[in-house]
């Protein structure tokens, strides 16, 4: 078992994709880096935090993206988010079987924020246009920071999303809303509270990850390939019916204040026994539970 | 931030066509090293950005020992530092050399 | 004729005041609304008082009733307690309630206890070790008051400490038979308790606490946080000393470089065969970071100074390592276990912030006072031990042989620490800061962690230096730049010299010691996160929530 | 500017909108016919009820009037910051918000944008960014963060970011920085009305903001990088 969360984005690539089968855009040696970060005395890195390149998902050519968290909480910088950005159109030409994303970003670069949140508004662009042209977007959520801000958004846009219960997908950082309104709103170092707010059963639980997957690339692997074969839908239809969804949600949950009641409500048993499981048992006790 | 270049002579040419490879991340306490061939005239030579000001003393001998153990030649070695320790540098730069040399050609 | 009865006649007069204060339960349950009015009953100007305050349980709410007395009709207060944890036990030196100190530890408040001795608002009479400062209570810093925590009481004052026994029997102890008083905080009390710790004879007043008092995990210690540099430390300590001098009986101070080798028996020792050869008997807190050790079969035993939070069901279902009471709650004692990790462990190993020249280390650094944990009971020889064992006596010959010296073994201590820690600062240093402190804080004496005549062993991520074996000083000089690293210190060796020392065994490098550093990755841990620890305990271990990532 | 004066401004003709809260939506009569309005007031903070409000409003302009352009007046502060926005997923409402707008985007409908007040961060993101052309009145407040918090996150001494905002427009709060970095395309000035035909008029053309970074000078990597990658070898 090679855990997923433990792994940078380029060990990731390496063992998750058929073997020897990645190729690297840009690659390191390009030099590519940020020069808004010299600018105020920051180390840049040489692939500026994203990996991309092409390789094959159980011999089926997909292209991919890997954000390195350990450099800069894997935030979107201009060159970053350009290299995203061409990925996705790069696949409108291509029609690979599917672009995947291995995300894990804090959200946008502050040492370059303007550029960064426009970066991402293209990529959220660019997921859109692409999905319209019928090529399936895939996450993979399950690195050691998480999925927030901007790339938060970008996530919910795709087709689908493969999480471990370690991976977090959320908006705001907890960190963020704690120092903005106060540890009452939201104790950051509360980390059960965290993960039961924004990790990934919680996700599952409300239908918004596709799959639960222990914290092992195999397993994020074998998840990734089952969903290779997902029909983006972005009909009038698709969306009333995921608006629907939505509505329902706040209608049903919107008064409550943890996940444990949500998890109630929707008819887990002992929900306070939920983060104890392991992938596999979690799946089987939360089946035909989620919302 | 500051800048640092080393340059090493004496070491055996390394196949041109060789792969580069990167180790590491520049992540807090820890680099990436970029090692790739280039020609040098019998060179080594290391470029180093570091966060961490006024190291060039310990630079010089942590890559003095790596020089010892890796006697490389036209070869350029690539360095983005947010303070790593000598152990963790040294650690990389053995780790990004058996990257190259394992790697195909 | 001369009064031989003034400590307990005095005694009485305090009763009397509080007696009106003590309604329920034979006159010992006072109100937590009374806790200040108590206090002021029986504490006496000048008075010796005990505040509770351990590692981690600690009297917080008869900290903060203290704290808040009027220092008009309180004052100058003489504090006896072994550990300065919470801001409370700074505060009662700011509000002038206290003025004189002797303590131990001092770890988290350690910055605003530099500041009030400079200011004078605090007299420090020693930082002692933890068995001198109990020591003491029985000789000339015995407590009149003392101010101690337990889990629960029962109507007759009987005390059940909880698995945090930690230091309240020795407080009581000395503070019951002196004819002193003994106000315990309590968070329930109970009709019977699971158990009694301190009998209600040597208690005075019980106040149950508005709130559970708070306990601190001080102990765990993310295996997610374990570098690959630490495993690869922890494979040279393994093979390099445990195996070596075949180390059964051991304390490990806390840390990430223990917590590493404490993961990798399971794999890295199992892989050399070392499983009931290495590592049977502890003097240790239950580290979560050993549940893998105990689940593969390397621990037979394990006697604590203190608990940790979560352990809890752990302890409770394997009685045979731990010691447990017949409620099957672990009892701890920080006296007792100070003693045998001093007299019947072969071995202590653990980190510090600075070493110099000779060898000793300390964890002083400017503007912070923070005393010394249990690490000088633990990493100093004992003299008075007689018994023998393989390792000790090992250790004895390697540092006599040569000489004409009566035969005799010596503890095993080894400093472990990679040559820089983190922001670059190097762990080697020509002098301590401990002698900047000492001047600034007028102390008699630079505060030495552990003495370099104690020091047997200092392992870097260069290697191991084996201090026994050095014949002169300049030897051991040499012998400890030789494993600096690229510290100056390191940087100033004598090349020659140093080779010199690794031809003849005294420096060890891993290539020596047939450690392969390849292998130094984390997968080489026997746990690699919190989650992982709990899987180990087959899900008996609970851990703070601060600890969790599901 | 006041959401009603702006509206009357936009819309001299008239217009019929309803206010509810911090949201308001509507028609509003243009030079090029209906205009569907959904916007907000007050730098509404964007949580789910919002987003959700306006991705409703999106779908009923999608379904029952087809090729109606659709602008949006958005004065936000940002995201809602609270643990029960997180808790039910907020970065999904406004991920929908912008998968109904690519529904219209699709369908033909037109959608501008016009940051009126003010535009921040996540709010920004799931608002005016989305539409095939961002505007904004020259009073308009856009940022991510202002620069004594950036100092205090990024460790940067605040003069630094001083200093080095007056020359770079990478980060530092600003409209006419968006305006050079090209996610503002144009500032309204004088009859808005006029602006808006000419918006509605200009030719659909996928999302080209890099393009005009490069062209303004502000954003001279985003279009080049890219460009590179979608065509490099292999």
């Amino acid at each position: 078992m090679s855990s997923y969360y433990e792994a940078s984005a380029r060990e990731r690539l390496h063992a998750l994709f058929d073997r020897g089968s990645f190729h690297e855009f840009l690659p390191p040696s390009e030099r590519v880096v940020s020069p808004h970060l010299v600018q105020l005395d920051t180390p840049a890195a040489f692939d500026d935090g994203v990996i991309v390149g092409r390789a094959t998902l159980d011999g089926r050519p997909v292209l991919v993206a890997a954000q390195e968290g350990g450099f800069m909480g894997g935030a979107v910088g201009e060159v970053h988010g350009a290299k995203l950005v061409g990925l996705l159109e790069r696949a409108r030409d291509e029609k690979p079987a599917a672009v995947l994303l291995l995300v894990e970003s804090g959200g946008v670069r502050l040492h370059e924020a303007n550029a960064g949140l426009i970066g991402v508004s293209e990529i959220m662009r660019a997921v859109l246009a692409l999905r319209s042209e019928g090529v399936p977007v895939v996450v993979l959520d399950g690195g050691q920071f998480g999925c927030f801000g901007g790339m938060g958004i970008v996530a919910r846009l795709c087709d689908a999303i493969v999480m471990s219960e370690e991976g977090r997908l959320g908006l705001s950082g907890p960190e963020v809303i704690e120092t903005t309104c106060g540890v009452e709103e939201f104790d950051s170092r509360d980390r059960a509270l965290v993960w039961r707010t924004v990790g990934g059963k919680h996700r599952y639980l409300l239908g918004e990850a596709d799959a639960i997957v222990a914290d092992d690339i195999s397993a994020f692997r074998a998840a990734a390939i089952h969903l290779l074969d997902t029909k983006p839908d972005l009909s009038l239809e698709a969306l009333t019916a995921e608006h629907e969804r939505l509505g329902a949600r706040i209608e049903k949950f919107g008064a409550l204040r943890d996940a444990l009641d949500i998890w109630s409500a929707l008819g887990v048993e002992k929900p306070e026994n939920l983060p104890l499981l392991e992938a596999d048992a979690f799946r089987a006790a939360v089946d035909g539970k989620r919302a | 931030m500051e800048k640092l270049t080393f340059e090493f002579f004496g070491g055996a040419p390394v196949n041109a066509t060789r792969a580069p490879a990167l180790v590491g991340v520049v992540g807090s306490g820890n680099l990436e090293v970029l090692i790739e061939p280039a020609e040098l005239g019998g060179a080594c030579a290391v470029e180093i950005l570091t966060a961490a000001r006024g190291f060039g003393a310990t630079w010089k001998a942590v890559l003095d020992d790596f020089f010892t153990r890796h006697k490389l030649a036209d070869v350029r070695i690539a360095i983005n530092d947010v303070g790593a320790t000598p152990a963790v540098v040294a650690l990389r730069l053995d780790q990004a050399v058996e990257d190259f040399l394992g790697g195909g050609a | 004729m001369r009064d031989w009865n003034t400590q307990a006649r005095n005694r009485q007069a305090r009763l009397a005041r509080a007696a009106a204060l003590a309604r329920a339960n034979g006159g010992k349950e006072v109100a937590a609304a009374d806790a200040g009015a108590l206090l002021e009953a029986v504490l006496e100007p000048g008075d010796r008082v005990c505040l509770e305050g351990n590692n981690q349980k600690q009297a917080d709410f008869l900290a903060r009733a203290l704290a808040e007395l009027n220092p008009e009709k309180v004052h100058d207060l003489h504090m006896v307690q072994s550990v300065l944890a919470l801001p409370e036990h700074i505060d009662v030196f700011e509000r002038g309630v206290a003025s004189q100190l002797d303590f131990s530890f001092s770890g988290p408040q350690a910055g605003r206890l530099a500041k009030l001795v400079s200011a004078n608002q605090i007299r420090i009479g020693a930082i002692h070790t933890y068995l001198e400062l109990f020591g003491r209570y029985f000789v000339d810093l015995t407590p009149r008051v003392s101010l101690v925590c337990a889990q629960a009481a029962d109507r007759a004052g009987n005390l059940y400490t909880g698995p945090n026994t930690e230091d309240t029997p020795v407080i009581v102890e000395a503070t019951a038979f002196k004819s002193g008083i003994v106000i315990a905080q309590v968070n329930e009390i109970l009709d019977s308790l699971p158990r009694v710790d301190i009998p209600g004879g040597w208690v005075d007043f019980v106040i149950q606490s508005p709130k559970p008092h708070y306990i601190e995990p001080l102990f765990t210690r993310d295996p997610a946080q374990i570098s690959e540099i630490q495993v690869l430390m922890a494979m040279m300590a393994i093979k390099g000393i445990y195996a070596e001098y075949e180390v059964n009986r051991l304390n490990h101070g806390i840390g990430f470089d223990t917590a590493a080798i404490e993961l990798l028996l399971p794999t890295y020792a199992e892989s050399l065969g070392l499983k009931g050869k290495i590592c049977r008997h502890w003097a240790l807190n239950p580290h979560p970071a050993l549940i893998p050790a105990i689940e593969a079969g390397f621990v037979e035993s394990v006697h604590s100074f203190g608990s940790e939070l979560g352990m809890e069901a752990y302890i409770r279902a394997r009685p045979d390592v731990f010691f447990t009471g017949p409620d099957g709650s672990m009892r701890s004692n920080r006296a007792l276990c100070q003693a045998a990790g001093h007299y019947a462990c072969d071995m202590f190993i653990g980190s510090t912030l600075q070493i110099d020249l000779a060898g000793n280390s300390s964890t002083a650094t400017l503007g912070r006072i923070s005393g010394f944990g249990g690490a000088p009971n633990m990493g100093s020889d004992a003299r008075g031990r007689r018994h023998a064992s393989p390792a000790w006596l090992k250790a004895g010959r390697e540092a006599r042989a040569g000489r004409n010296l009566i035969p005799r073994g010596q503890k095993l201590v080894v400093q472990m620490v990679e040559t820089f820690r983190e922001h670059m600062q190097p762990a080697f240093v020509e002098k301590l800061d401990a002698w900047e402190l000492a001047e600034s804080a007028n102390m008699d004496l630079p505060p030495v962690m552990i003495y370099g005549e104690d020091v047997t062993h200092i392992l870097t991520e260069e290697g191991v230096a084996n201090l026994l074996l050095c014949r002169t000083d300049e030897e051991r000089e040499q012998a400890i730049r030789g494993v600096a690293g690229y510290t100056p210190v390191g940087l100033g060796r004598d090349r020659r010299m140093v080779e010199n020392l690794r031809d003849r065994g005294i420096i060890r490098r891993p290539e020596d010691l047939g450690v392969d550093k390849r292998l130094a990755t984390r997968d080489l841990l026997a746990a690699r996160s919190v989650k992982d620890l709990v899987r180990a305990s087959g899900g008996l271990y609970d851990p703070p929530k601060r600890f969790r990532n599901w | 500017m006041d959401a009603k004066i702006l509206l009357s401004r936009l819309f001299p003709t008239g217009f019929d909108v309803d206010f509810d809260g911090q949201f308001f939506h509507g028609t509003g009569e243009s030079a090029r016919g209906k205009v569907a309005i959904v916007g907000s007031v007050d730098a509404a903070p964007i949580g789910v009820e919002l987003a959700f409000r306006m991705a409703g409003d999106v779908l009923t302009v999608v379904r029952d009037h087809p090729d109606r352009p659709i602008l949006l007046l958005v004065d936000t502060q940002g995201q809602r910051l609270s643990r029960r926005d997180e808790l039910l997923g907020i970065n999904g409402y406004m991920a929908h918000l912008a998968k109904c707008l690519q529904l219209a985007r699709n369908r033909g409908h037109r959608i501008v944008g016009l940051v009126y007040s003010e535009a921040v961060s996540g709010g920004f993101l799931a608002s005016s960014l989305l539409a095939d052309r961002c505007h904004a009145l020259p009073e308009a407040q856009v940022r991510v963060m202002n620069l004594p918090a950036m100092s205090r996150i990024t460790k940067i001494p605040l003069e630094r970011l001083e200093e080095l905002s007056t020359s770079s427009p990478v980060f530092a709060p600003g409209v006419m920085n968006y305006l050079q970095m090209g996610a503002v395309h144009s500032l309204w000035e004088g009859d808005l009305s006029q602006r808006l035909a000419e918006s509605l008029d200009a030719p659909a053309e996928g999302d080209v903001r890099r393009e005009w970074g490069e062209e303004r000078g502000g954003r001279k990597l985003a279009r080049p990088v890219a460009e590179r990658v979608r065509h490099a070898a292999g």
